[in-house]
């Protein structure tokens, strides 16, 4: 399970993200939900390493990864799809993905395999596969984000705004892919302006708000919120 | 022989030049390639790097009293060393500045290894010793054992060095760390030790390359100089980061000079080699061998 | 109005310095010094104008400041001219051999553009060394012509020449300043940060890079000129890289893209090299991690120094800037009424 | 106002637009809409006249403009957005904004050293028309903010405002509510169709559905490169082939 | 300060009522970049002098002992650092002498050292006539005139081999002017010259291509000269490419410092200068033995260092002639200096200075032969 404790980042003097608690159960589908700059980014980035955090701790499975430097971070589990997406352009389509297994890149089995997975869940892309990943459209870009993230296998998949740029059709492929994902074990952390869908999908949420969360709790209750439902729900 | 005989050995023993001096300027660009072509870092003292190597060779060789390939290993792990210094002390504070930063900063790296070297062995052209300087003669053709070593390896670690980039996933990180640092870091490459890994790699290949290119010419501490710029020309020609393209355009580049200057004018040899550039650029803005698509 | 009035005054304060400076330093070896330092500066706000304005690295620049240098220096030689109409010359062949250039290698981008102009630099260096005939090779052309005489005043004796470099050194940063603040600029500024957003608004790209282009390489071509007046003596090692690299570093360590930076890292960096001579043999060892040291430290060069101080008082306002962007969401509202 | 027939354009063996033709009226909105990769954003670059078409014809206001560069396009009148953000980060908003007039001006580089009067009018009016464009997308109050510190939704207006500032007729604006929350994307549909009340003309993508559907006067759906459909809101939700390439079962939320 | 006959030049640091004084000499030339060993070559000349002098105690100005200093300035071999140099050298330190090693620098230095006060003596170590265009009157040239070799290496070689000249110089000026006056002399004598295939000796990765080229013309004899060590890589080459010919090798090159690059074999049939330490000059053995103490046994003097050791020793001559540290005024003791000057400091002897300010002395060159040197006396030229 992941535990996030008292959370404070800092860029300059005022916190991007202050006092935040998070929790994932193992299992657990647990979405983000805040407005822009509320700095669910800044959460995502600070749990895969990219961004240090000034105070707070975070535990993985009980293991203190706080700090940790993002390449050592993708060996404890953690896959983060980041908001940009942080493509390699110049490579090819199939590159790009298949460096998402770099930490596991003895077993070439295992990453065929989990190569054949992400084709089969966006196909559009093995037609692409030997394409520089920067000449696709950006979408398409996007998916190659999510499947590289999950070329990783990992205990913990950080995903910043999956559907962003996506056809509402992928947006629900998309969608249901993380549902089986999380099906099979793995606990996801999402951040969705797609706050509906995703929620659908979700065990838990919280709610963020200039770097505070201001509300927790399960789907339902935060379906029912009339807060939520106004800010988020579109309603 | 009779005059067509003569012109025609004089042909043949020129393009035997030219692929020599090809082999040459392959070698060195070979490094150039993997810092500039595929990192895109702008690394001016990279021919200072080779002039070192040249000199840790020079002092195995004389003072250590190493034998020849002893002491091409021994430059080799020195200039190993080196290359890791380089890359934590200088380009690694600057990864997020512009390009020109680095640029310039390689500029004093330079200006600091070619004074080092002169400080410690004096500004003296200097010969290297080798135990292959005998010629071999292929009918009016001549050619000496270094200048055959010199083909022989420039072709044998361009192959390597391709197959290193294009099939190991190393060689993928390093060009993922060169486009996207951070994205790098996400998929778990330790994007600071690829980047230390790559100038090592580069700073050993410079090293390799001056310790068999040095017997045929002379060491001292400006060596470095031209020879770099011509790399950069042949790395250019050939299309950033491609690594037939650098071969390609080192032999190209060579032949003309070696033509060129038998046929043309040997006063403007050097010129050749920019003038080929700008001729090839002018009609192929992206180079030889544009990279992918 | 209150800066503007201060900064209006600090301007005047510094163009009274430099005309007063050669009465107090009369030393001639430190006027040397100040007046090659400002031929330097000259060529090197063209190379701002392209680099630091159009983010195009051009490593050309030592190449036409030395065909400005000796188109001057070769008219005054050989056919007589005086130093006047000779400079306007190297001007005007430095903008033409410029725009040839600027037509080719503007095809080209990123390290294409900026290895084209650094083998374009380099074959104009070798061809100024080698052409015996015209250029006297590397012995190089003897007793050029100074600037002469305007009515009874001599322009030829240093306190002449330092005026005249002054002028034109005052000249280069008003047009530098301008450009700077002007619609023009600003499109040079567009290109550098998007060629794409910059031909969307209207800009075409390829002419103003091309203007960009051939205004530094004028700028070289007249710095090279004036080089070739003060010094009475011309020889190719000026077109050397070397000396682009040089331009480049006192562009870096001033300050890339502003005002005072190409000035204000020519006169350190000049001042500098000459203080380190007293370490002979040594004076590169230190020089060149001096040079990284501030390369690295000072990113955006000495000019920058200010602003940063500036920017981090900046960011304790931020909280500022939260509140104006709420007052500009309730503005937004207004639209959505308004629909 | 905008006439296109039979555009098409190839990268390599891909056909990224194949053989498109559509008609866009003045002071209306058209929405394009298919999946990822359909040729969408291409599609915007070959009108804005950044990519050179492969073949076709493209009309703007009754003049063939198929091979004018993006800069004479920009000056007759079209105005894009881009599907990121190309703002310059670290300067001022107005900054920003205020190189968009200068297309309309005429002043050189001469005007500028000599400080003509002509170069100080025009510089005013350039300052005029960008504050003008910030107070149109309501953002005024953040012009001398630097891009880098205001927020996504700020920035896209500030996009838009740049493109205001040219005065053109037709704006194309692709994926301007990208990675905006719901609250946010109603906002910046309000300002989509203040335009459109000023009389300027609107093209966009996008692929939140509520927000197409409740804009657009006429839909043109993409898919790999051809039009496969094109109509009203309710004549494209319906669509069988609309339905099966894009909408899903995004269909009926389309709907509501 | 002291300064005698009215001369306004000041020292630098006096050494007040101690009745000594301290005269700085200049120096401009590279001591960084690919010249550095070349300028540090003459600087080690004058430096080693300079020792000897002050140990002598010799020369005294106004009753005071004189000790010298060498202030010695960086230029990278670039004529606008030299003037720089140059200046501040006369104005910080009031050096009435200043060494230049660079036809480049000198140029430069010449521009103003006419009309500038302080002026001084500019020591030219360097045989590029256009240095005496000027008629500076503050000017003394070192080294001798190259014309004086034509026409001897041109009769031995062609005697020896053959009249057909191939040609391989370096492509500086230097070099272009040696070897159209030398191609000149070849022709009067009835020799064919074939091409010209000048290269830049300082950036020439391979020498095989070049001398492939001249070697396709079938040359008996083959004209060559840069930096001594480029020099002999070409000699090998040609070897090694099968020449068996001579070698009319250009002043610049000295056989010397072409040990271990090439062998005594290798070098039969070739002219040039006389190696320094086989020079038959009046004071060979001292500087030799002097050289051998001062810088190492391993370390051979060159003609750079010797030249400017003597040169520096007729200045020192003149100083105390004059009995003054004004230029115009040790210039006009230069002629009676020379005869001053102790015969075991005098390496290669000097016997004259012309009125341009050339210095003459005896020039002597060499033709090997069955790995020998052998003398070869060049008729001066006036
Ligand atoms: N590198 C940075 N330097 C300074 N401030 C930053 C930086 N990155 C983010 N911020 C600030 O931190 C705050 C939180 O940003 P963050 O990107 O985490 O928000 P978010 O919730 O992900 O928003 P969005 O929906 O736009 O992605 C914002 O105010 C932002 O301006
Ligand atoms: N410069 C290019 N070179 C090669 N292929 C390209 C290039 N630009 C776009 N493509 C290809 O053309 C197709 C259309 O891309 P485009 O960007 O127009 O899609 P889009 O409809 O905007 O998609 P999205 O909604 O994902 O942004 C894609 O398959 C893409 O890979
Ligand atoms: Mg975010
Ligand atoms: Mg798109």
């Amino acid at each position: 399970m992941l535990r996030v404790s008292e959370l404070t980042v800092r860029y300059g003097p005022n916190p991007a993200v202050q006092g935040v608690n998070i929790t994932v159960d193992n299992g657990e589908l647990v979405v983000l939900l805040g407005a822009n700059g509320a700095g669910k980014s800044t959460i995502f980035r600070t749990l895969s390493g990219l961004t240090r955090p000034t105070a707070g701790r975070i535990e993985l499975f009980g293991k203190d990864v706080t700090g940790l430097a993002a390449h050592r971070a993708v060996r404890e589990g953690i896959a983060h799809c980041p908001e940009g997406r942080m493509l390699f352009p110049q490579l090819s389509v199939q590159k790009n993905l298949l460096l998402g297994a770099y930490t596991e890149r003895r077993d070439k089995r295992a990453m065929q395999a989990r190569l054949e997975q992400v084709f089969e869940l966006f196909p559009v892309l093995r037609d692409k596969q030997h394409a520089p990943a920067g000449s696709l459209s950006g979408g398409q870009q996007q998916m190659v984000a999510i499947g590289r993230a999950l070329m990783a296998n990992p205990r913990l998949l950080l995903l910043d705004e999956p559907s962003l740029g996506l056809a509402p059709l992928v947006v629900e492929q998309v969608l249901e892919a993380i549902r089986r994902i999380h099906e099979t074990g793995v606990m996801v952390l999402l951040a969705e302006q797609n706050a509906r869908a995703a929620l659908e999908i979700a065990d838990r949420g919280y709610v963020i708000e200039n770097g505070r969360v201001v509300m927790e709790g399960t789907r339902d209750e935060l379906l029912r919120s009339p807060r939520v439902q106004e800010a988020y729900l579109g309603v | 022989m009779d005059e067509w005989g003569v012109a025609m050995t004089l042909l043949l023993q020129e393009i035997l030049n030219g692929i020599v001096v090809g082999s040459i300027y392959s070698l060195v660009a070979l490094g150039l390639t993997l810092v500039y072509g595929v990192m895109e870092i702008p690394n001016f003292a990279h021919g200072h790097l080779y002039m070192l190597g040249a000199y840790i060779a020079f002092f195995l060789l004389t003072s250590a009293h190493f034998s020849y390939w002893p002491a091409l290993l021994g430059a080799v792990v020195v200039l190993v060393v080196v290359g890791l210094l380089v890359e934590r002390l200088v380009f690694n504070p600057l990864r997020k500045a512009p390009q020109v930063n680095a640029m310039i900063a390689s500029v004093g790296v330079m200006l600091f290894l070619e004074a080092l070297a002169q400080a410690i062995w004096g500004p003296n052209y200097l010969q290297m010793p080798t135990p292959y300087g005998n010629v071999l003669h292929i009918g009016a053709l001549s050619v000496t054992q270094q200048q055959l070593l010199v083909v022989v390896a420039a072709i044998v670690m361009m192959v390597l060095l391709n197959l290193f980039l294009k099939r190991t996933m190393i060689g993928a990180a390093i060009e993922a760390v060169a486009q996207h640092r951070e994205g790098a870091l996400l998929v778990g490459i330790p994007s600071g030790r690829i980047a230390m890994l790559t100038f090592a790699i580069a700073s050993g290949l410079a090293a390799l390359a001056a310790v068999l290119v040095t017997p045929i010419n002379l060491l001292f501490p400006a060596m470095g100089t031209m020879v770099i710029m011509k790399a950069f020309v042949i790395i250019v020609l050939g299309g950033m980061g491609s690594i037939p393209g650098a071969i390609l355009g080192g032999y190209i580049l060579a032949l003309a000079e070696s033509i060129g200057g038998a046929y043309i004018s040997t006063n403007y040899q050097d010129l050749i080699a920019f003038a080929v550039l700008v001729l090839i650029l002018s009609i192929r803005p992206a180079g030889l061998f544009a990279r992918r698509a | 109005m209150k800066p503007q009035v201060w900064r209006r005054a600090g301007v005047s304060l510094l163009l009274v310095l430099g005309l007063a400076l050669p009465l107090v330093v009369s030393n001639g070896y430190y006027q040397q010094v100040i007046v090659l330092a400002y031929i330097w500066a000259i060529a090197t706000y063209g190379m701002n104008i392209i680099l630091g304005y159009t983010g195009l690295l051009s490593l050309g620049q030592a190449g036409f400041f030395g065909v400005g240098a000796y188109t001057a220096a070769l008219l005054m030689l050989k056919l007589n001219w005086n130093f006047w109409p000779a400079l306007l010359a190297a001007l005007v062949v430095s903008l033409v051999l410029g725009y040839l250039v600027a037509i080719v290698s503007l095809r080209t981008r990123g390290h294409y553009f900026a290895i084209f102009t650094m083998a374009v630099g380099v074959i104009l260096n070798l061809v100024i060394d080698r052409w015996n005939g015209l250029t006297n090779g590397e012995v190089g052309l003897v007793g050029v012509p100074g600037p002469g005489s305007i009515g009874p005043v001599s322009l030829d004796s240093d306190l002449g020449k330092y005026y005249v470099v002054y002028v034109f050194l005052v000249v280069a940063v008003w047009i530098a300043w301008s450009l700077r603040h002007s619609l023009p600029g600003r499109a040079l500024l567009a290109i550098r940060n998007s060629e794409d957003l910059a031909e969307a608004i209207g800009t075409p790209v390829m002419r103003f890079k091309r203007l960009a282009f051939v205004l530094s390489t004028a700028f070289a071509g007249v710095a090279g000129a004036l080089f070739a007046g003060y010094m009475g003596y011309l020889g190719p090692d000026v077109t050397s890289i070397n000396m682009t690299f040089n331009m480049l570093l006192y562009l870096l360590i001033g300050g890339i893209g502003s005002i005072a930076g190409p000035l204000l890292g020519a006169l350190i960096v000049s001042f500098l090299t000459q203080f380190l001579q007293i370490f002979q043999d040594y004076q590169m060892l230190i020089f060149g991690p001096v040079l990284v040291l501030l390369i690295i430290f000072f990113p955006g060069g000495l000019a920058s120094v200010p602003r940063l101080i500036r920017r981090r008082r900046a960011r304790d306002h931020a909280a500022a800037v939260a509140m104006a962007e709420a007052a500009a969401i309730e503005g937004s509202g207004s639209a959505k009424e308004g629909a | 106002m905008l006439n296109v027939e039979g555009l098409t354009k190839q990268f390599g063996g891909l056909k990224a637009v194949d053989d498109v033709s559509f008609h866009v009226e003045p002071n209306t909105i058209t929405a394009i809409i298919g999946p990822n990769g359909a040729g969408k954003s291409t599609l915007f670059n070959l009108i804005a006249g950044a990519l050179p078409p492969t073949a076709g014809r493209i009309e703007f206001e009754g003049r063939d403009v198929t091979h004018a560069p993006a800069h004479e396009m920009a000056r007759l009148g079209i105005a894009r957005t881009f599907q990121t953000t190309h703002l310059f980060e670290e300067d001022t908003v107005l900054d920003n904004v205020i190189i968009g007039h200068r297309l309309r001006t005429r002043s050189g580089l001469w005007d500028a050293v000599v400080r003509s009067r002509r170069h100080r009018a025009e510089e005013r009016e350039c300052r005029e028309r960008a504050y003008e464009a910030l107070r149109f997308v309501g953002i005024e109050s953040l012009a001398d903010m630097p891009v880098r510190l205001i927020s996504q939704e700020a920035k896209k207006r500030a996009a838009i405002a740049l493109g205001l500032a040219t005065q053109p007729k037709l704006l194309l604006l692709d994926e301007i509510a990208g990675g905006l929350n719901p609250e946010e994307t109603q906002r910046v549909m309000g300002l989509i169709r203040k335009l459109v009340e000023h009389g300027y003309t609107v093209c966009f993508v996008e692929h939140k559905m509520h927000m197409v559907m409740s804009l657009a006067d006429r839909i043109i759906v993409l898919h790999h490169g051809r039009k496969i459909a094109e109509g009203t809101p309710d004549e494209v939700r319906r669509n069988p082939d609309v339905i099966e390439a894009y909408l899903g079962g995004a269909a009926h939320a389309a709907g509501e | 300060g002291t300064s005698g006959g009215g001369g306004n030049t000041a020292t630098g640091g006096s050494g007040g009522g101690s009745g000594t004084m301290e005269v700085d000499i200049g120096y401009t030339g590279p001591l960084s970049g690919g010249a550095a060993f070349y300028g540090e070559d003459v600087l080690n000349g004058i430096k080693l002098a300079v020792d000897q002098i002050n140990k002598s105690g010799d020369i005294t100005v106004d009753g005071k002992q004189v000790t010298f200093k060498v202030v010695s300035l960086d230029d990278q071999y670039l004529p606008p650092n030299a003037a720089t140099n140059a200046k501040r050298l006369a104005q910080q330190y009031h050096t009435p002498i200043i060494f230049c090693p660079h036809s480049g620098g000198v140029l430069g230095i010449e521009q103003f050292n006419a009309t500038q006060q302080p002026n001084f003596i500019l020591a030219a170590y360097t045989s590029e006539p256009a240095i005496l265009t000027k008629n500076d009157p503050l000017l003394v040239m070192i080294p001798p005139r190259y014309d004086a070799y034509f026409k001897p290496f041109a009769k031995t070689e062609m005697q020896k081999f053959g009249n057909r000249l191939g040609l391989i110089p370096t492509n500086t000026a230097y070099g272009q002017e040696w070897t159209a006056g030398f191609t000149k002399v070849w022709q009067q004598l009835g020799g064919t010259v074939l091409s010209n295939n000048a290269v830049d000796y300082n950036t020439t990765t391979d020498f095989s291509s070049v001398v492939s080229k001249a070697l396709s013309e079938h040359p008996d004899v083959l004209f060559i000269g840069g930096p001594s060590q480029p020099t002999a890589l070409v000699i090998k080459a040609a070897r090694q490419q099968g020449f068996k010919g001579g070698f009319v090798v250009m002043d610049q090159a000295k056989f010397e410092s072409m040990q271990g690059i090439v062998t005594m074999d290798q070098l039969n049939g070739a002219v040039g200068v006389m190696p320094t330490v086989n020079y038959p000059g009046p004071g060979i053995q001292n500087f030799v033995n002097l050289w051998h103490q001062t810088q190492g046994a391993d370390k051979t003097p060159n003609s750079e260092n010797a030249l400017n050791y003597q040169t520096m020793w007729v200045f020192a001559e003149a100083i105390k002639l004059a009995n003054s540290t004004d230029p115009k005024q040790i210039m006009a003791k230069m002629a009676d200096a020379i005869k001053q000057v102790p015969a075991e400091d005098q390496p290669y002897g000097v016997t004259g200075i012309t009125p341009q300010g050339h210095l003459t002395g005896p020039v002597i060159a060499t033709y090997i032969d069955n790995g020998q040197y052998t003398k070869l006396d060049i008729p001066p030229i006036e």
